[in-house]
């Protein structure tokens, strides 16, 4: 059950309008052996990269096109520089980084969002320095950054922090503020404490949309791996990437961006077991109401 | 309230010291109330100009069409909502913010449940605050029971019927044990004979630990049955038409009272009240 | 001319070559063909593209958006050590003349560092790794006497880096002019000129280039470009003030800071000699495995 | 301080900085709204499908993390420093947020109101329109917000890595020729012009989910 | 359905052949309905064994304790939910999916308005397909005068009270016109004077439209009043305890009828049914 979940409480949607034979269908086979589902929804989210894959191998095989090597080269490249100890150099302080400033942003993100959202004297003054904020394109922060925080990894997690954070903050500060007026009443006319509301009422009736802001928080952290090691740096996956680039490495740059998605994905999936146990029970409500 | 002697055992209450139809202070004060939603030209007049007081222990039933600001007359009483003008006074203090000992139970009750806790931690949720661990427990369980839902703590809200739904709620303002209840069409979603049960409980509740019940409703019969006074309200905006006394003995009983020649009398009158309220 | 767009002669037969530009005084030659007329007169429309590093104008100029780009000698030879297909068509600057005007400079703040060598161990900014920079502050090192393996190189902007250096971030900085101007106010020490201690007398450090494709397909046009801005080159040698004025005008410069400032040298044509030695420095440090093959590094009209 | 604040004055009377600012406003106004056109139906598509959401998760979350100043070299290699470049690029990184948002959106949609549509026969379009699209929009709202404010993001660095027509042109200049306070000014601007679009959609907003209760009067 | 002749103005449906309890096909019938919440070993059986049939043109009120499973029904009814044995024939067809002549208002009023619309689009978007403008805006307007919103419709759902929103409710489903209408407690929010004026208005809409309604109530003496067959459910798991005829004289009246010994006699036994079936 729980392997499918996040994505098929969808399905009312298309439900709605769709074709009665059809639902009817659906229903039937779920009624299948748990590994039968199991291995079908495996399949299915297997088989786009997959296809991807092997369409791109087939077609850049020999390629000697100098921007478009073979995706061969690009994993014999891969192998070679992220396999090896040279490779850990490079992935241990950027992962590093990234688990710091996407959980720094992360905590900034919801706390102030929770802030900005609850009190409207806090956003009137608060917003506008958040909107110029976001505005500003990293690599003008970075510089910013040196003067400000010298050139250690804390400037490198500061980046990724102060890019990253709006997602989240912008999404939590939402949330709150469209949390059911119904609720709102309802924790006042009991009395419940302030650490209470946010705790049992303001956090969850917000979660979807906070969990959609981490989702993007997450991704632009990735992105700002890259970033953040645009100057003062020796070593890290965005340094090899973009030294790579600028010296026409260019199988290494595709390597370095493979590399970046790998990580996305991999992080993406850790995210999703953590967002099935803080949505359990919007996931339960929507199953549950489509299969009533 | 403070004259009193015997205190209670469970919130620590004390007694009643007289009949609810005695001399003490009110417990609630309504003066010259008034509230509009909207601001400026669009506002729209709701209440127009309310006044009443509530005795504690008593228990008040509000009837009225639909619409014309039962709904917006408690949340003012609960400081939910500010009036537009006049106040509501709570045991001798202008009301500003719900007081602790007071809370609601809302007409919309499906969305006052929180929809990620079950039935038990939504009960249990606002007595975190007030009482210990094993207290809570027993207080959420004996008020499942009340309403008819022992066994179906575990559930969530969304995977009970309305009915249920609506008695789960109830169950989290009794094991809240408030001095000072305010109902807003509490059984509208219950059977008829689930009715006659819990409008029994609301008044055994209300003899035994001396609550305040402020009770909206649309059903006349249970409007008279279960109170010691009927505020009609008439409108729009909307005044107080009427408050009947109901002179009708206790205890209650859902056959002697309602056969009562009294009782019927109240009821035809109560009914052409409401009649000519909606007419206006 | 206006910054950004020497636009000539637009005569109905005059011809348009995009160029990708880098906005700094080692390219002034082009801006100053285009304020003498010398590409008008050579029947030819030029259009400059900003751009901020030869990794952008590289592939820009492969896709035939751009016909002629800009780039220090280093960037273009990482370009062909991956055989990608442009190849040097001019010489945009080279080094001063001697070592008292040599516009570039590698700095520090503290006093127990005299010379290039002591760096071993310490900590540099250059403007970008594996480029001019680099290459130029690393053979000065290692000429010094010190291995610049040993020395830590990270890149940061130019304009950060008198802060860095005076917050101790940094043992040493890399600048050219204007930030060599600024860091001599500011009381940084010089401690050595790169380009002249690191490379042959009137080496190239700043091309232009175009792609294989455009020189085959246009070498007519190509050769006017290319004897427009060695004209240029030969004007810009004798009067450093019309390179203070493109630095003003069209680079944006401070009057005061353009009249005071070091400049590179100019003038000469791209000859395979200098790229070749050039590649050999990258190769002894390291940048590249192998020089890309020596014959094909230029092309002559 | 007062520098930058000279800078950032002297700015407006000069033509190239308004050639320029009209090229970075213009590529980013239009990567926007391409941006929101092709990720709001796309989310809307992939949420509302579970074989699609499954079968497109994989490649979407490894497309995501790709920084758009990696791709720069291919977008100039297959355009050169032009305007469908420097769009491409926008809306390739910007269009992630709205995504992400909208696939989250859909869950929200109400299962009563969605009852409520197959009862009435509201048909697929008419239930994507009347109601799954404005349950979505407090989804978009922030979504687009994020994404504007990076597409601005990605139409500077691709004017001053790409060469493209725009602010981010001067940026460089300003940069190498040690303009420091031009540049700071420019800096400013940057974060003037998210403010004032951030304003913006405030004002859309307010308008668009009048009825959502975060746009409710204060009923106190 | 089809032996018909003389076609209806508004919706184009066949007029009546014969009387409610005439021998005409029936338009629902429901053969060995069960349904259960949940898979495995966690499912919960909630119907048992429903057999009933409605025809064309009849009035079904529905009855039962709260929780037994009416909502349930009425959900499988309408298509809404797939039984899990046991089948739904509508128009001799098995159902899956709501049909298209078929409408549900549901009781969870609050959750089935659309909030970012107003009250007259809300009731406006169903009818999109099926009307043209001028129709539209005519049915509206009579649909929210029929239930005594006019005057209103300009107002968002969460701008009314509860009534008023469940009146809202119930003037969309009847400008939709549908031949079958299931309400689910249609009434619970709404006084008791509009109460009286809704029971009648749907014995009107029934007997003029030919419209056929199934009617879940927990009001014992509306389930007699409006109906010609009470379905008395009693469970857990539900069955159909009993099926009673209503033989009351139509038209019926609120004061005539209600006054009849016969009345008095129904309601007794449905409140003993009702009774018994919550104990069990
Ligand atoms: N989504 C659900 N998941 C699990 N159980 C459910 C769900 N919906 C309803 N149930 C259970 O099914 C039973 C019947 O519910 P239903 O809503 O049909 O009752 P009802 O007769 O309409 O009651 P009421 O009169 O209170 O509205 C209840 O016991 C309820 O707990
Ligand atoms: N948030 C709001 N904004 C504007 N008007 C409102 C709002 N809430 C209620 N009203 C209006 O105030 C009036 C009274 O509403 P209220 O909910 O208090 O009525 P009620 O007596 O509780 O009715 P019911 O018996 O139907 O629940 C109604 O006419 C309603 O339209
Ligand atoms: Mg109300
Ligand atoms: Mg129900």
């Amino acid at each position: 059950m729980s392997v499918d979940t996040t994505s098929s409480v969808h399905q009312t949607v298309t439900e709605a309008a769709a074709p009665a034979p059809a639902r009817r269908q659906r229903r039937e086979s779920d009624g299948g052996p748990l590994r039968g589902r199991r291995g079908r929804v495996i399949l299915l989210r297997a088989w786009l990269p997959v296809t991807v894959a092997v369409v791109w191998w087939a077609a850049s095989a020999g390629s000697t096109s100098l921007y478009f090597p073979s995706l061969q080269s690009i994993t014999e490249t891969f192998s070679r520089d992220w396999f090896s100890m040279r490779g850990l150099d490079d992935l241990v302080p950027s992962l590093r980084n990234l688990v710091a400033g996407f959980a720094i942003a992360s905590l900034i993100g919801v706390a102030g969002g929770l802030l900005l959202g609850s009190s409207r004297w806090a956003a009137a003054a608060a917003e506008p320095v958040v909107h110029f904020l976001r505005s500003l394109p990293p690599p003008v922060l970075l510089p910013l950054g040196l003067i400000l925080l010298g050139t250690d990894a804390g400037m490198k997690v500061a980046i990724i922090t102060v890019g990253a954070v709006w997602p989240t903050l912008l999404n939590t500060m939402d949330g709150v503020r469209g949390v059911d007026p119904q609720l709102r009443d309802m924790s006042k006319a009991y009395g419940l404490s302030l650490g209470q509301r946010v705790r049992y009422v303001v956090l969850p009736a917000a979660a979807p949309q906070i969990v959609a802001g981490l989702r993007t928080t997450l991704q632009i952290s990735i992105i700002l791996i890259v970033v953040s090691e645009m100057y003062a740096s020796a070593s890290g996956i965005g340094h090899y990437v973009l030294t790579a680039q600028q010296t026409f490495l260019v199988t290494e740059t595709w390597a370095g961006t493979l590399l970046l998605g790998l990580i996305g994905f991999l992080a993406n999936l850790i995210f999703g077991v953590g967002e099935r146990r803080v949505l359990r029970w919007q996931d339960a409500l929507r199953t549950n109401a489509r299969n009533g | 309230m403070t004259l009193t002697s015997e205190p209670r055992p469970v919130s620590g209450r004390p007694a009643r010291t007289g009949d609810a139809s005695g001399t003490t202070t009110p417990v609630l004060e309504v003066h010259h109330l008034a509230k509009s939603y909207g601001e400026g030209p669009t506002a729209s007049s709701v209440l127009a100009d309310i006044d009443f007081t509530v005795r504690p222990g008593e228990f008040v039933s509000i009837v009225g069409p639909s619409g014309c600001g039962k709904t917006t007359l408690l949340k003012c009483l609960s400081g939910l909502l500010d009036p537009s003008s006049g106040s509501v006074v709570f045991e001798g203090e202008e009301i500003d913010g719900p007081p602790a000992k007071m809370t609601v139970v809302f007409q919309d009750y499906s969305r006052s449940l929180l929809p990620w806790m079950t039935v038990e931690q939504n009960i249990d949720l606002p007595l975190r605050r007030k009482f210990s661990k094993e207290e809570r427990a027993r207080f959420v369980a004996e008020a499942l029971e009340n309403v008819g839902l022992a066994g179906t703590g575990a559930k969530y809200p969304w995977q009970m019927s309305g009915g249920m739904q609506q008695r789960a709620a109830i169950a989290r303002a009794l094991a809240y044990q408030p001095d000072v209840l305010l109902m807003d069409e509490p059984f509208a979603a219950v059977d008829a004979q689930t009715r006659i049960d819990l409008e029994d409980l609301m008044l055994t509740v209300q003899e035994k630990y001396d609550t305040t019940v402020v009770f909206v409703t649309h059903d006349i019969d249970e409007a008279i049955y279960v109170a010691s006074r009927v505020i009609v309200l008439s409108g729009t905006p909307t005044t107080v038409r009427e408050v009947l006394d109901v002179d009708l003995p206790r205890p209650r009983d859902q056959i002697e009272t309602k056969a009562l020649p009294r009782f019927n009398e109240l009821r035809a009158h109560l009914f052409r009240l409401i009649k000519e309220a909606k007419r206006a | 001319g206006e910054a950004g767009s020497p636009t000539g002669g637009s005569g109905a037969d005059s011809t348009t070559i995009k160029v990708g530009t880098l906005p700094i005084i080692e390219y002034a030659p082009l801006y100053i063909a285009e304020d003498q007329g010398y590409f008008e007169e050579a029947g030819l429309t030029v259009e400059t593209q900003v751009m901020q590093n030869a990794a952008g104008i590289v592939p820009a100029v492969m896709n035939g958006q751009l016909q002629v780009g800009e780039a220090a000698t280093i960037g273009y030879l990482n370009a062909r050590a991956q055989n990608l297909p442009v190849t040097g068509i001019a010489s945009a600057a080279i080094t001063s003349k001697d070592a008292d005007s040599d516009f570039s400079g590698l700095f520090v703040a503290d006093e127990s560092i005299t010379s290039l060598s002591d760096l071993e161990g310490k900590k540099v900014a250059v403007n970008a790794l594996k480029a001019a920079m680099h290459a130029a502050a690393a053979q000065s090192i290692a000429l010094d006497g010190g291995d610049p393996a040993n020395v830590e190189f990270i890149s940061m902007p130019f304009p950060d880096m008198a802060a860095a250096l005076e917050r101790g971030d940094v043992d040493g900085v890399v600048v050219v002019e204007p930030f060599y101007t600024t860091l001599e106010k500011a009381g940084a020490r010089n401690i050595g000129n790169l380009y002249t201690t690191a490379l042959p007398a009137q080496a190239t450090i700043g091309m232009f280039f175009a792609s294989d494709a455009w020189l085959k397909e246009s070498p007519e046009d190509a050769k006017k470009f290319v004897e427009a801005i060695e004209k240029a080159g030969e004007y810009a040698a004798e009067n450093p003030d019309a390179v203070r004025q493109v630095a003003v005008e069209d680079l944006g410069m401070a009057e005061d800071v353009a009249a005071g400032m070091r400049l590179p040298g100019y003038g000469g044509q791209l000859t395979d000699d200098h790229l070749v030695a050039t590649a050999q420095v990258m190769v002894d440090l390291g940048f590249i495995p192998e020089a890309p093959a020596a014959e094909g590094l230029t092309w002559r009209p | 301080m007062t520098d930058v604040a000279r800078e950032f004055v002297a700015l407006f009377g000069n033509a190239t900085f308004w050639d320029k600012f009209g090229a970075t406003t213009f590529s980013w106004s239009v990567g926007l709204a391409i941006t929101a056109a092709v990720a709001v139906p796309l989310g809307l598509l992939i949420g509302s499908s579970r074989v699609l959401l499954e079968s497109t998760s994989a490649v979407i979350e490894f497309l995501k993390p790709i920084p758009p100043i990696a791709l720069i070299p291919l977008g100039l290699l297959m355009w050169g420093p032009a305007l469908e470049m420097k769009l491409t690029l926008i809306v390739f990184g910007a269009m992630w947020p709205v995504l992400t948002q909208v696939v989250y959106g859909i869950r929200e949609v109400d299962d009563v109101a969605l009852s409520m549509a197959r009862t009435y026969q509201l048909g697929r379009w008419q239930t994507i329109t009347r109601i799954v699209v404005p349950s979505v929009l407090p989804f978009v709202a922030p979504g687009l917000r994020v994404s504007a404010s990076i597409a601005l993001i990605i139409a500077f660095v691709t004017e001053m890595v790409g060469g493209t027509e725009g602010l981010g042109q001067m940026l460089v200049a300003a940069q190498s020729s040690n303009a420091i306070a031009q540049m700071y000014a420019l800096v400013v601007l940057t974060g003037l012009m998210g403010l004032a679009v951030n304003a913006a959609f405030r004002a859309t907003e307010a308008l668009m989910l009048r009825w959502h209760p975060s746009n409710r009067k204060e009923l106190r």
